[in-house]
Formats: C-alpha cells, sequence, structure tokens
C-alpha cells in the first residue's frame, strides 16, 4: 500500500507541477511522465487480473506515448514560441492550485464510497480534475487548453481506478480513443487556426459576441 | 443485426466526393434504417440494445437527417457538398450508436463521439468565426463531457463496479448510497447540461449553431441536442428507481426555469436570425428538462419532438432565405410572405410554432407542462413570465421577416417542399397530439 | 300636451324679456306680442341656401325643434306620456337637437359656424352631467323613477331639492345660451356660441331655430316647476315669469363670461349635481 | 341540432379561395355562414340557451354585412387578396369557436389561434402596419397568460387570483382600462373588413368570457365588480377625449370602440355589484349595437383612401349614400334617442342609480361620457363629411360597398325598432321606441318637404364681408377638439407652428420595453466570446452544483 501512496503523491505532484510549469516542451513531458505513474498504479491494483493489466498497458500506450509525440510534432510544425502565455503569474496559479487541491481534498472525502479500492486516490484524482480546468481557463494558447484537457482525462481516469478498479475494459478503450480523436482533431484546428488567424491565443478570439 | 444499424450510415462514405451519388445515399441510408428498425425492437447484441425510447429517438433522427441531407441539395454548392455529407455520416452513425447503447459507458462514449462528429460539421469548409465556433464548441463539450464520465464512473462504483447496464443498473441501484447517487447525478446533469445547452453551460450553443451551415446547423439542434438529452433521460429513469426523482427533479427544475428565463433575455433584440433560433433551441431544451423534473417523461418525449421537428423547419427555411439574400442579420431580410410566400409562409409559422402557438404541437406541451406546474403556482407563474419573455424576443424578428420592408427576391433552386412537408407534420401532431403512444413509452423508462 | 301649451308661451316669453329688457334701460321697446308677428313674418320669407350645403342643413333647425318639442311633451305639467326613466329620455332628446344643430353649422362651410358648434360641445361637455345628477337626485328622492313621480320642495327635502333648482338654473342659463354664458345680442361673431351656429340659417329655419331656442328655455323652466309645490300649470307660469324677470335682470346689468372662464363657471353646475345626489343617496 | 353545422360553410368558403371567380364564391359562402350563425344564434337566445348564442347572432349579423364588402375591396387591394381569402373565414371560425367553447385546452387552444390569426390579418397589410400587429399580438399573448392562470390555475390557487387572471385575461382583449393601449394601435393599420372584425367581433369575446366566468368559476368577489366599474367609466372618458384629439379617421373610431367597451365593462361591473335584469340588457344590447354600427363605419372608412380627418370634408356631396348611412351609424354610436345604444344606456343609467353604496355617482360619469360622445361624433362626421373639402379624396363606393353598409344600417333599424329579439329573453321592459322613431321620421320628412317646396336662393356662406371663406378656413382635427382637450389633465396638447398632442400612458408601454431591452443586453454581456469566461463559468456552476448537493 506504501508504494500506492506514493505513486498517488507523485501524480499530484506532477499535476502541480504541469499547472506551473511556463514552458510546453516541459509540460508534455510531465504529461508522459504522470502516463506512466498513472499505468503503474493500474498495475498496482490491478493484482494479477490479466485484463486489467491488458487495459493498463493499451492506456499507457495510447496516453503515455501516442499522445505525446504527436503534441510534439504538432509544436514543431506550428513554429509558435513554446512559451505559455496565461493570465495568472507563476505564484499566483501555485496559490490557486493549492487552494483547490485544499477543497479537493475537502470534498473528496464525500466522493469516496464504501467498496472504494484505492480510499486515497479519489481526492487526488478530484484535485487532478480542477487543475486541469484551472490550467485550461487560465492559459491563453491553444495547446496548452488541450493539455490541461488531458490533463483533466488524467485525473477522470485516476478517478476510475481509484473507484473501482478502471470501467470495464472495452468502455475504457472508448474512452481512451475519444481523447485522442479529441486531441487530434484540436491538433487539425490549431493547425487551421494557425492558417487563418495567423496566431494560437484563444484570448484574440473573441468575434462571436451576444 | 444491430452492429449493422450502427454501421450503416457509413455506407455513404463508398459514394466518395460525387455529389449526386452522395445525396442519394444520404437520403436512402436514413430512410433503410427508419423502416428496419422497428423491427429490431427488443432485440440485444453486445453493449447495443434497442428499447421503446431509443427506437423513438431513432426514428425522429433518421427522419430528420433525410429531409435535411435532401433539402441540402439545393444548398451546397456540388464541390463542396461531400464536406457536409461525410461528417453527416459521421454524426449519424455516432447518434445511431447512442440510441442502441445499453451500456452507460458506451452510451458516454457515443454521445462523445457525436459531439467530435458535429465539431466537424459545425467546421464544414473552415473560415475565422467557424473555426472559434468549432474551436469553443470542442473545449467546452469535451470540459462537459468529461465531468459527465465522473459521475458515469460513480454510477459504476456506486453497483459495485458489477455492470453498467443499464437494465441491471437501475434494479441494483436500489441499494446503492443515495448520498453518492446525489453526487453522481449533479455531476451527469452538469456533464450532459453542456451537451443539452442548459443555462450556464450554454455558451457553445449559439455560436455553432449561427456558424454552422444552414443544414448543418438544422441537424444540429434537431438531433444532437436529443442524443444528450436522451442520456438526461436514461439517468433520470435511474434516479426514479433508486427513489431519489424529488432531489432530481428540484435540480432539473431549477436548471429547466433559469435555462428558460435566461434564453429568453438572450433572445431579445438579438440581431442574427441564426443565433435567434439557436436560443429558441436552447430555450425549448430547458423547457423539456423542466417537464422531465416535473415528472412527466412522455411530456419531455413529446416536446423534443415536437421541437426537433419545429426548429429543423425553421433552420431549413433560415438556410434557405441565407442562400437566397446571403443577409445574416434579421433588418436586412424583409416581406418574405410578400416577396417569396412559398419560403416565407413556413419560415414565419415555425417562428409562430417556436413561440408556442395553437395549431402547433408546442402549444400542447406547454399547456401540460402549465398545468402539471400548477402544484406549485409561483412555479407555473415564473414558467408563464418565462414563456412570455421568449415570445417577445421572438415577435420582432417574425414581423420584420415576414411583413416588413425588404427587396424583392425569386426563390429558385430549394426544395421548398420539404418546408411546407414538415409544416403538415407539426401541425398533425398539434391537433391530434396522440398522449398514448408518449404514455407507453413513459412505461419503458419510468418503474411504477 | 305640455308642448303645445309651450309652443303657444314660447315667443309670448322670448318677447317680454325683450320688452322688459328695453323697459329697464328707459326705451320704449317692442310689445311682448311682437314676436309672433317676427316669426310669422320670418316663416314667408325667401331662405338662402349657402353654396355648399347638405340636406342637414335643412334637417338642423327641424330636428333641434322636434327634439325640444319631444322633451316638452314628456313634462307631466299637463297630462302626457310618462314612463319609468323618462327624464334621461328627455334630455338626451335636447342632445340630439344639439347634434343635428350643430353638424347644420358645420355644413355651410364657415369657420364661425364651425367655431359655435364646438364650443357648443364643450358647454354640453361641462353642464350636461351637472344637470343630469341634479335631475337623478331629485328623481330618486320621488317614486317610479320617473318625471310624474317628482318630489314637491317640502321642509324635509328641501336641501337636496334646493341644490337641483339651482344646477336646473345653471343648466338652463348654459343650454338656453343667454348671458352669463353666451350673450345672445351680440354682433361678434367671434364671441358667439349660439348664434354662430345659425348665423347662415334665413326665414323659416330661423323661424324654427328662434322657436327652439325659446322652448328649451321653457323645457328647463317646466323642470324647475316639476320641483315647486302647487298646481303644476299654474306654477309653470309663475316661474315662466320669474325667469322673464331673471334673464332681463341679468342681461342689462350682468356681462357675458370669457369663454376660457366658462368651464369655472360652470363647474358650480357639476357641483350642485353631485351634492343633489349624494343627499338623494344618504337622504340628508 | 349541434351548433357545428354552422361551420359547413366556412369550410367551402375556404375551398372557394382557390377558385379564380374574383372571389364571388368567398362572399356567397361567408354570407351564408352569417346567417347560418344569425339563425341558429337568434333561436339559441330567444329559448334562453346562454349569452354564447347571443354572440353568434352578433357574429352572423357583422359576416352577412361583411360578405358583400369583401369582393369590393379586395378588388383594388389585389395584393395578397388570395391570403386574405383563406384566414377570414379561419378566423371567423376561430371566433365562433371560442364563443362556443367551454374553459379549458380547446377555448385556449382557440383562443390563441385567433390572436394569431388576426396577427397575420394586420400585418398582411404592408410594413407600416407592424407597429401595431406587434402590439396586438403582445396584448393578446398577455391575455393569453392571464387565462392560463385562471383555468390551470382554479383548484390550486384562491378565488382572487383566478378571478384576478380573469380580468387579466379577458380584460385585455376588451380594452380595460389600463391595458386598451394595444387597440388603437391595431385596429386602425389593418385593413377595414379586418379593423371591423377585430372591433366588432372579436372584443366582445373578452366580455363574454368574463360574463360566463361567473358560471365557470363561480360569483366573482365584491372588488371585481367595483375594478371593472371604474376602469370602464374611467377608461370610456380617456378614449374619448385621446380619441378627440386623433387625427386618423379609423383611430378615431378605435377610440370610440374602447369607449363603448368601457360602458360594457362598467355595465358587467355593476351587473356583478347588484345583478339586475336591467344592466343586462344594458350588456348585451350595447355589444350587438355596437358590434352593427362600428362594423358600418368601420367598412364605410375603408371606402376612403385617404384616412386623415384634416385632408377630408365634403364627402356627402361626392357620395351622398355613403353620407346618409354613416351619419346613421354615428347617430346611434353616439347613443341618439332612436337608437339602440341610447336604449342601452337608458337602461344602464337606471341600473347605475338603483345601485349599492355610491353607484348612482356612475351616472354623473356616464352623462360626461354621452356628452364626449356627442361631441367626438359631430367632429368625426362634420370634419369628414360635411364642409368644403380640404384635399383631393380618392373614393371607392362601389355596388358591393353599398350593399355591405345597406345591410348593416338595416340591422340597426331593425333592432331599435324591435329590441325585444335582444331583451325580451331577459324580461326588461323598455318605452315604445319604435313610436319615437316613425313619430320623428315622419315629422322631419313632412318638415323637410314643405321647406323644400318654399321659395330659395343660392348664396354664398357669411364671410363677414371680407374676402371669400376658403377651405383652409375650416378647423382641423385638431382645432376642432382643441377646447376639450385643454379641460382634461392626461393629456398635453403642445400649441404652435405644427401642433403636437402628449399622451403621457402612451409613453408607459415603450418605456416598460426600453427597461427590459437594457435588461437584455445587460444579460447578454454574459455571451462575452471569451472562451476563458465560459469555461470559469462550467467551474463555477460545478462548484455550486456539488456545494448545493453536498451541503
Amino acid at each position: 500500500m506504501a508504494l500506492l501512496n506514493t505513486l498517488v503523491l507523485a501524480i499530484l505532484a506532477t499535476g502541480f507541477l504541469m499547472v506551473s510549469r511556463r514552458s510546453l516542451d516541459a509540460i508534455i513531458r510531465l504529461y508522459a511522465l504522470q502516463n506512466i505513474l498513472l499505468a503503474l498504479v493500474s498495475f498496482g491494483l490491478a493484482g494479477g487480473e490479466l485484463h486489467f493489466v491488458l487495459a493498463g498497458l493499451a492506456l499507457f500506450a495510447v496516453k503515455g506515448v501516442l499522445i505525446p509525440w504527436y503534441l510534439f510534432w504538432l509544436i514543431d510544425r506550428l513554429e509558435v514560441s513554446h512559451e505559455v502565455e496565461g493570465y495568472l503569474s507563476v505564484s499566483l496559479s501555485l496559490l490557486l492550485a493549492g487552494l483547490l487541491t485544499a477543497l479537493a481534498f475537502r470534498v473528496g472525502k464525500a466522493f469516496v464510497l464504501p467498496e472504494a479500492p484505492l480510499p486515497q486516490g479519489v481526492p487526488v484524482a478530484l484535485s487532478l480534475v480542477l487543475l486541469g480546468i484551472l490550467s485550461m481557463v487560465s492559459r491563453k494558447k491553444a495547446i496548452s487548453q488541450v493539455l490541461g484537457f488531458l490533463a483533466l482525462e488524467n485525473g477522470v481516469f485516476l478517478m476510475a481506478l481509484s473507484e473501482s478498479h478502471g470501467l470495464p475494459l472495452f468502455v475504457e478503450l472508448g474512452v481512451a480513443l475519444d481523447a485522442f480523436a479529441a486531441v487530434f482533431l484540436a491538433g487539425i484546428l490549431i493547425f487551421r487556426i494557425k492558417g487563418e488567424m495567423g496566431h494560437v491565443d484563444t484570448a484574440r478570439m473573441r468575434s462571436l459576441r451576444g | 443485426m444491430l452492429y449493422l444499424l450502427v454501421l450503416l450510415p457509413l455506407v455513404v462514405f463508398l459514394a466518395r466526393k460525387e455529389a449526386g451519388r452522395l445525396v442519394r445515399l444520404s437520403v436512402l441510408v436514413p430512410l433503410f434504417s427508419f423502416l428496419l428498425a422497428p423491427f429490431l425492437l427488443g432485440t440485444a447484441a453486445g453493449p447495443f440494445r434497442l428499447d421503446g425510447v431509443g427506437l423513438f429517438y431513432l426514428l425522429l433522427t433518421d427522419l430528420i437527417y433525410a429531409l435535411v441531407a435532401l433539402f441540402a441539395r439545393g444548398y451546397f454548392a456540388r464541390a463542396e457538398a461531400w464536406r457536409f455529407y461525410w461528417a453527416g455520416a459521421l454524426f449519424l452513425a455516432s447518434a445511431h450508436g447512442a440510441y442502441l447503447a445499453h451500456n452507460l459507458g458506451m452510451l458516454w462514449v457515443f454521445v462523445e463521439g457525436s459531439t467530435l462528429a458535429s465539431a466537424l460539421l459545425v467546421y464544414h469548409k473552415g473560415g475565422a468565426r467557424p473555426l472559434e465556433a468549432t474551436w469553443k464548441y470542442l473545449m467546452l463539450g469535451s470540459v462537459g463531457i468529461a465531468m459527465g464520465l465522473i459521475g458515469v464512473i460513480l454510477v459504476y462504483a456506486l453497483v459495485g463496479g458489477a455492470t453498467l447496464d443499464w437494465g441491471e443498473v437501475r434494479s441494483l441501484v436500489g441499494e446503492a448510497d443515495p448520498e453518492g447517487l446525489k453526487v453522481a447525478f449533479a455531476l451527469l446533469l452538469v456533464g450532459f447540461g453542456t451537451k443539452v445547452g442548459l443555462f450556464p453551460l450554454q455558451a457553445w450553443l449559439p455560436d455553432a449553431h449561427a456558424e454552422a451551415p444552414g443544414p448543418a446547423s438544422a441537424l444540429l439542434s434537431g438531433t444532437l441536442l436529443n442524443v444528450a438529452f436522451y442520456a438526461l433521460l436514461r439517468y433520470a429513469a435511474i434516479m426514479q428507481a433508486a427513489g431519489l426523482f424529488a432531489f432530481a427533479s428540484s435540480l432539473l427544475l431549477t436548471f429547466g426555469l433559469l435555462t428558460l428565463l435566461f434564453a429568453a433575455l438572450f433572445l431579445f433584440g438579438q440581431k442574427e436570425y441564426k443565433r435567434l433560433l439557436a436560443y429558441s433551441s436552447m430555450e425549448h431544451m430547458g423547457l423539456a428538462v423542466f417537464a422531465l423534473g416535473l415528472g412527466l417523461p412522455w411530456l419531455a418525449l413529446y416536446h423534443t419532438l415536437a421541437h426537433s421537428l419545429a426548429k429543423t423547419l425553421a433552420f431549413l427555411g433560415a438556410s434557405g432565405i441565407l442562400s437566397l439574400t446571403h443577409a445574416k442579420e434579421v433588418g436586412r431580410v424583409g416581406g418574405l410572405v410578400f416577396h417569396v410566400p412559398a419560403l416565407g409562409i413556413p419560415y414565419v409559422l415555425a417562428l409562430a410554432a417556436l413561440g408556442g402557438l395553437p395549431p402547433f404541437p408546442l402549444f400542447f406541451a406547454e399547456f401540460k407542462a402549465v398545468e402539471a406546474a400548477m402544484r406549485w403556482p409561483g412555479l407555473a407563474g415564473l414558467y408563464l413570465l418565462g414563456l412570455g419573455m421568449a415570445f417577445a424576443g421572438l415577435l420582432s424578428p417574425m414581423a420584420q421577416m415576414g411583413f416588413g420592408r425588404g427587396k424583392p427576391l425569386r426563390g429558385q433552386g430549394l426544395d421548398l417542399w420539404i418546408l411546407w412537408l414538415l409544416l403538415g407534420i407539426l401541425v398533425i401532431l398539434g391537433v391530434f397530439p396522440g398522449v398514448e403512444v408518449f404514455k407507453e413509452l413513459e412505461v419503458v423508462l419510468w418503474r411504477k | 300636451m305640455t308642448a303645445l301649451l309651450a309652443l303657444v308661451l314660447a315667443p309670448l316669453f322670448s318677447g317680454s324679456v325683450k320688452w322688459l329688457k328695453a323697459r329697464l334701460t328707459h326705451r320704449q321697446g317692442l310689445s311682448p306680442l311682437m314676436e309672433y308677428r317676427n316669426l310669422f313674418k320670418l316663416w314667408r320669407k325667401v331662405w338662402i341656401a349657402p353654396h355648399p350645403t347638405t340636406p342637414l342643413f335643412l334637417l338642423g333647425p327641424i330636428l333641434a325643434l322636434l327634439g325640444t318639442l319631444g322633451a316638452l311633451a314628456l313634462l307631466p305639467i299637463l297630462p302626457g306620456p310618462t314612463f319609468k326613466g323618462d327624464f334621461l329620455l328627455a334630455l338626451y332628446l335636447l342632445g340630439l337637437g344639439r347634434f343635428v344643430q350643430m353638424l347644420a353649422a358645420l355644413d355651410a362651410g364657415s369657420s364661425f359656424g364651425a367655431q359655435g358648434s364646438y364650443r357648443e360641445g364643450v358647454v354640453t361637455v361641462l353642464a350636461e352631467p351637472g344637470t343630469l345628477m341634479a335631475l337623478a337626485g331629485a328623481v330618486l328622492l320621488g317614486e317610479g323613477f320617473s318625471l310624474s313621480g317628482l318630489p314637491e320642495l317640502g321642509v324635509e327635502n328641501s336641501l337636496v331639492l334646493l341644490l337641483a333648482l339651482a344646477s336646473l338654473a345653471l343648466g338652463l342659463l348654459a343650454e338656453g345660451a343667454r348671458m352669463p354664458v353666451d350673450d345672445p345680442t351680440t354682433h361678434l361673431e367671434l364671441t358667439m356660441i349660439h348664434e354662430a351656429q345659425i348665423l347662415d340659417h334665413s326665414g323659416p329655419l330661423l323661424a324654427l331655430y328662434e322657436l327652439a331656442g325659446s322652448l328649451k328655455m321653457l323645457f328647463y323652466a317646466g323642470l324647475m316647476a316639476l320641483l315647486l309645490p302647487g298646481f303644476k300649470p299654474l306654477v309653470f307660469l309663475g316661474v315662466g315669469a320669474a325667469w322673464v324677470l331673471a334673464l332681463a335682470y341679468l342681461e342689462t346689468y350682468g356681462v357675458k363670461l370669457r369663454y376660457l372662464r366658462l368651464p369655472d363657471f360652470l363647474s358650480y353646475n357639476t357641483l350642485f349635481g353631485v351634492l343633489a345626489l349624494l343627499g338623494a343617496i344618504w337622504r340628508f | 341540432m349541434s351548433p357545428l353545422w354552422t361551420f359547413l360553410p366556412l369550410v367551402l368558403a375556404l375551398l372557394s379561395v382557390g377558385t379564380p371567380w374574383r372571389f364571388r364564391g368567398l362572399s356567397l359562402f361567408l354570407g351564408m355562414a352569417g346567417l347560418a350563425w344569425g339563425v341558429l344564434g337568434g333561436m339559441g337566445w330567444a329559448s334562453g340557451l346562454g349569452a354564447p348564442y347571443l354572440y353568434l347572432l352578433l357574429l352572423g349579423a357583422l359576416t352577412l354585412g361583411l360578405a358583400p364588402y369583401l369582393p369590393a375591396y379586395l378588388a383594388h387591394h389585389p395584393r395578397e387578396a388570395h391570403l386574405y381569402g383563406f384566414l377570414l373565414p379561419l378566423f371567423l371560425a376561430s371566433m365562433a369557436g371560442v364563443a362556443l367553447a367551454s374553459p379549458g385546452l380547446g377555448f385556449l387552444f382557440l383562443w390563441e389561434g385567433m390572436a394569431l390569426l388576426g396577427y397575420f390579418l394586420i400585418a398582411l397589410e404592408g410594413p407600416n402596419a407592424l407597429a401595431g400587429a406587434r402590439a396586438f399580438f403582445l396584448a393578446s399573448r398577455l391575455s393569453g397568460a392571464g387565462l392560463y392562470l385562471a383555468f390551470l390555475g382554479h383548484g390550486h390557487v384562491g378565488a382572487d387570483w383566478v378571478w384576478a387572471g380573469l380580468l387579466l385575461g379577458f380584460g385585455v382583449k376588451a380594452a380595460l382600462f389600463p391595458f386598451h393601449a394595444w387597440l388603437p394601435q391595431a385596429h386602425p393599420v389593418a385593413i377595414s373588413p379586418v379593423s371591423a372584425l377585430l372591433s366588432g367581433a372579436m372584443t366582445k369575446l373578452g366580455l363574454l368570457g368574463l360574463y360566463q366566468s361567473q358560471y365557470w368559476f363561480g360569483p366573482p368577489p365584491p372588488w371585481v365588480g367595483w375594478v371593472l366599474l371604474l376602469l370602464g367609466l374611467l377608461g370610456a372618458v380617456y378614449a374619448l377625449v385621446r380619441g378627440l384629439g386623433e387625427e386618423d379617421l379609423k383611430g378615431a373610431l378605435a377610440y370610440s370602440s374602447v369607449e363603448n367597451l368601457g360602458l360594457m365593462l362598467a355595465a358587467l361591473g355593476a351587473y356583478f355589484l347588484k345583478p339586475m335584469p336591467l344592466l343586462l340588457g344594458a350588456f348585451f344590447l350595447h355589444q350587438v349595437a355596437h358590434a352593427l354600427f362600428k362594423g358600418l363605419l368601420f367598412l364605410g372608412a375603408g371606402a376612403l383612401e385617404e384616412r386623415r380627418i384634416s385632408h377630408l370634408g365634403g364627402l356627402f356631396r361626392k357620395a351622398p349614400g355613403l353620407g346618409a348611412l354613416a351619419l346613421w351609424g354615428m347617430g346611434v354610436g353616439a347613443g341618439l334617442p332612436p337608437g339602440p345604444v341610447f336604449l342601452a344606456e337608458w337602461q344602464l343609467y337606471q341600473g347605475f342609480l338603483q345601485g349599492p353604496f355610491l353607484m348612482p355617482l356612475a351616472a354623473g360619469a356616464l352623462a360626461l361620457v354621452g356628452a364626449l360622445a356627442l361631441y367626438f361624433y359631430v367632429r368625426l362626421y362634420g370634419l369628414a363629411f360635411l364642409g368644403l373639402p380640404r384635399g383631393e379624396v380618392a373614393l371607392h363606393w362601389t355596388q358591393g360597398m353599398r350593399l355591405s353598409l345597406g345591410v348593416l344600417a338595416g340591422l340597426l333599424l331593425l333592432l331599435a325598432l324591435v329590441p325585444g329579439l335582444v331583451l325580451d329573453p331577459l324580461g326588461v321592459p323598455t318605452y315604445p321606441n319604435w313610436l319615437l322613431l316613425i313619430l320623428l321620421g315622419v315629422l322631419a320628412g313632412v318638415f323637410y318637404r314643405g321647406l323644400l317646396r318654399m321659395p330659395m336662393r343660392a348664396y354664398g356662406t357669411w364671410d363677414c364681408g371680407f374676402q371669400p371663406l376658403t377651405p383652409r378656413m375650416q378647423p382641423n382635427g385638431l382645432g376642432f377638439a382643441e377646447p376639450a382637450l385643454r379641460l382634461f389633465p392626461f393629456l398635453r396638447l403642445q400649441v404652435g407652428e405644427h401642433p403636437r398632442l402628449e399622451e403621457p400612458l402612451a409613453e408607459v408601454y415603450p418605456g416598460v420595453g426600453r427597461i427590459y431591452a437594457r435588461l437584455a443586453a445587460w444579460v447578454q454581456t454574459l455571451q462575452s466570446g471569451s472562451l476563458h469566461l465560459y469555461l470559469l463559468l462550467q467551474l463555477l456552476t460545478l462548484v455550486v452544483v456539488l456545494g448545493v448537493v453536498l451541503l
């Protein structure tokens, strides 16, 4: 159990780092790391049942490797500054992240169900979700919003793991497939936005009003 | 066989980019599934099972898709029609999947799939504004759906990880702990509420519907909102089975009323007529959620049916107007009833139908809703106030576009008979509501 | 029946008023009977049809006379038709006469006739409610809800009936177009109200209007007579004589009110009417 | 003998719209429908089946009068003629249906359907009819909302609320004072046959509804009676004074409708306070008489192209027939003795004077209304038909219109001669009106012929010896009404180069509209276009909903 605790705390740490880092490459690498840790957690929880292990491996393959590689490829093609502009300064976003995590832990207790396999994982999952939304809200660049969304997705996956050993296999695969399709579509859109508007800053996309 | 029904729409891709064949296939496929589906009622295959409510929405979606595909023939230039039909085929496949999915997880996956497919529909051939609309739609939709996923996970955990099949979950959920269920339903409501366009979460709806090409926005309003509403319906049935409907109805009523009032305020003084119709969709989805909250799922079904038909008619009319006048603002379009009655009259009557006027079904739906809401007179008062405000918003565009000052124009190259067909269906549905059919569907959902 | 009596007396009434005014200003004055010869002379003259006229031009004087005669016929001074609510019909028959008279004035197309008619309209708006309320108050006190059942002036209902009499008096001055409201002998068209409307009527038409004018005054006098105790025809003659004196005195020594001051003057009429009605309701 | 067979001619009328037979078929079938309703209504009312049958009688008479008018009018209004031909029978059917329906879904279905059809009929007139059509539709939906509250809230809400809903619902349709503003905007802008139907028949449905509500929802609380009485009389006086300042002929007629409706509402209010057959007689006779004479005047106004009173004048000589019929219509409208409207007001007076508490004072108000009505109709008729023509007026006074106005005038005459048609079932004694009418007619005729035989000489009008009179010397619309407008506080007359009439009450409704528009604009800033705000909203919603659920 101690191993699982450290893994979960490590995941929380990567979540915090993802919110605070300024460079896109660092965030993508942290995302890949988070996926690895998640895969380890799912192996730890699986306890030998084959299809859990299989599911963990498949997810790791899709989210751990495929998506980060795709994102790296995307950033290179876009020739856009790897800098992450946002509304909040680093310290302020960290402060907010801390607040949200505290809220998540306070509220998380109500989420924990009686026979949850990893009770301490639920508040962390909730905080990951809130951090994901925070980063989406506070980041201006389109890519960083996609990353925020992926962090959110990891939080949900951790919630699934800690609540009930993860969803049934094909549902899990469906979710992962959808996540990838969303990212893929977002990638195409970012390309078109770069082509159409010359920038990737969603804050300047405000022509649809009223 | 059900797998066939899910994958049937992909047949459209055979026609590749050749417009004529695309149109033929895009009309034949939904009609074929429209005829095939009733025979598959009750059959099950893997995660899919077709029951009454699923069949109802399936038939509605196929009918609307066929009509929209037929109308789109005159709307799109030959070169770029393939984009619409391909995205439409993907969307139809995911909609079929959602209505057939009996497994809650698969339902979520297909709803997410329909979001992505409809994002393609909105994107169509690009441009600054459609791009922005698609991006916002994708982001808001995905975040909302992710919250919905947490809800699905909680439901799955509450049932002890045994199954995600809707039928079993409904029977097992009796012993689940109520607090967890309340939290799960709240998350699901916020999740699918984003897709349905309830008040605080509706920001994507007007942009997506206004920037999508005419027939695409008809599809979005007519069928996409129903997919998310169908999911809400399933989860409301679970809450009812768990005996927690009192809590669920209070949430549904609050969200429904908020959506109605704020949609009415958004409607007022709206400059573009497609944004106006989008807000009217938001308003009617709020009314449907309100009807569900009142504990009358048959009324919610009836309301979504009536709204889908009326909104498809309105949006097809709007796209006809756009193709004739190339003007998006209400002010620059006028005197349609005088200049091109074949398009003007159905469009004005569609706006009247959305305003909840008698010969059309939405009047009957709103009457029954007020009748049921009278248990709490204050609530019924607010409901009537919301309806009045919404109507005030719809009135001036209807007056200006129908009878106001406008340059004479000629209606050509559009299949306007579809509009009159839809109008006929609406009037028949309005005069003979056929409540028994919906009461039977209610039995499938609601466990007495 | 009362109508015939009044028809006979009317020229005498207006003639004697003119005679008394002349005497008061130390002039010899025409004899009261002169009015009959005057009407007869007018009846035989050639009447002038102003250029743009319609049949209404003729109907004006005719219906003015018929309306007033109809109203007088309903007065029970001499036995005549009486039924519930006949006082309303009487007042509204006067209204019918006034309606056609105002239209006939407009018909000639002259600005004086039009000014006379809309001023008459305003006078009616000011005077009618008060008079009707006063009459209604009196009728409420009586029984049978008709003119025949009007109560005579007695000790117990003195206040209401005095108010009614005062209101009827003011009503006479307003409807009969006498001094404080309108000067019948003025030559300046801009100050006229009643005279302006009959500017273009000449010969027999003018005779009809003259007759109708004095008959209207006799109608109000008859109403006041009904409210006073005693044998009705005699009281009617007495009231007529009293009015001759009053009018003559008023018109030699009184002065015509400025037109915009009329509302203040006629508001007394409305006040008396309301008080009479309240008195009748609360029986004080 | 179910009343449904009377709707058969309407179905035929709908079918006949397609035929190229220049609307003859339409007018024939509408005439049949009118006749059928008249007969059914008459028999039903005579055998005491209740108010709906009197309404059918009224509607039938009006439709009978309208039938010959339509082909003549639509001949020189060819635009949208087929749409009118299609919508009019539906509109009539919905009105008849509402009269016969009992409260519930069917009633509201027809009620709102009537509002929709009415809206189309008004809006079809053209772009300048939009403001009026919009006011009409908003008012009808407001009345629909009131009826929802009353009909559906019957079991759940106290009687006061139910009656408040009824007053709102039917009051708006019957132009109760604060809600009357839509009528003078909507009725004049429509084409004349439609405004005749709106003013003549549709507004009476509100009255019928209020009257029937005492059977549907039990006797009303006392405050309803006083509200109807006071607001009715106040509305009548206000409408007449505002109508005096009205420049548009049909606008003035609409204000006179508001006045007559005010009187009917007052009669109903008095009846609710003290049920007397006199008041019922006044209530119903006034309805039938108003439907006929207002239909006559609106259809008459339809024959004129020019509608501003200050540009009319001298029409009697151009169309003596129209002049005579309009004189009879306006005479009856002004409440002059031989007319049925006087008979109704005569009963109303007696009803007021025998009423409880301070109701006799209402007789004073009624006298004021009578005097104002006299002044109002003298202005309307005098400036339009008499004197020198002030401007060139195109007149379409064709055969069909003569017949139609003749029918309506004849029905009015019939009502004046035999008021028993309406009054006998109520058992209300009246003085022999027919005797008065015949006497006046005969004597006037004798005098008229006598005067004509007398020697006469044509000469110019008296002009004080200065230069000859010109048409511009006659007063225009506002000039004629100026002294009366000075008397009343609720209107301000701006005299000067361009005299204008300011109506404070008319600013109230647009003011409310502006406040609502500002609120809507403020809410719309929520849709600001920034994705980050939307995501923040989503987060807040999640937090708030979870907070609600967990606490």
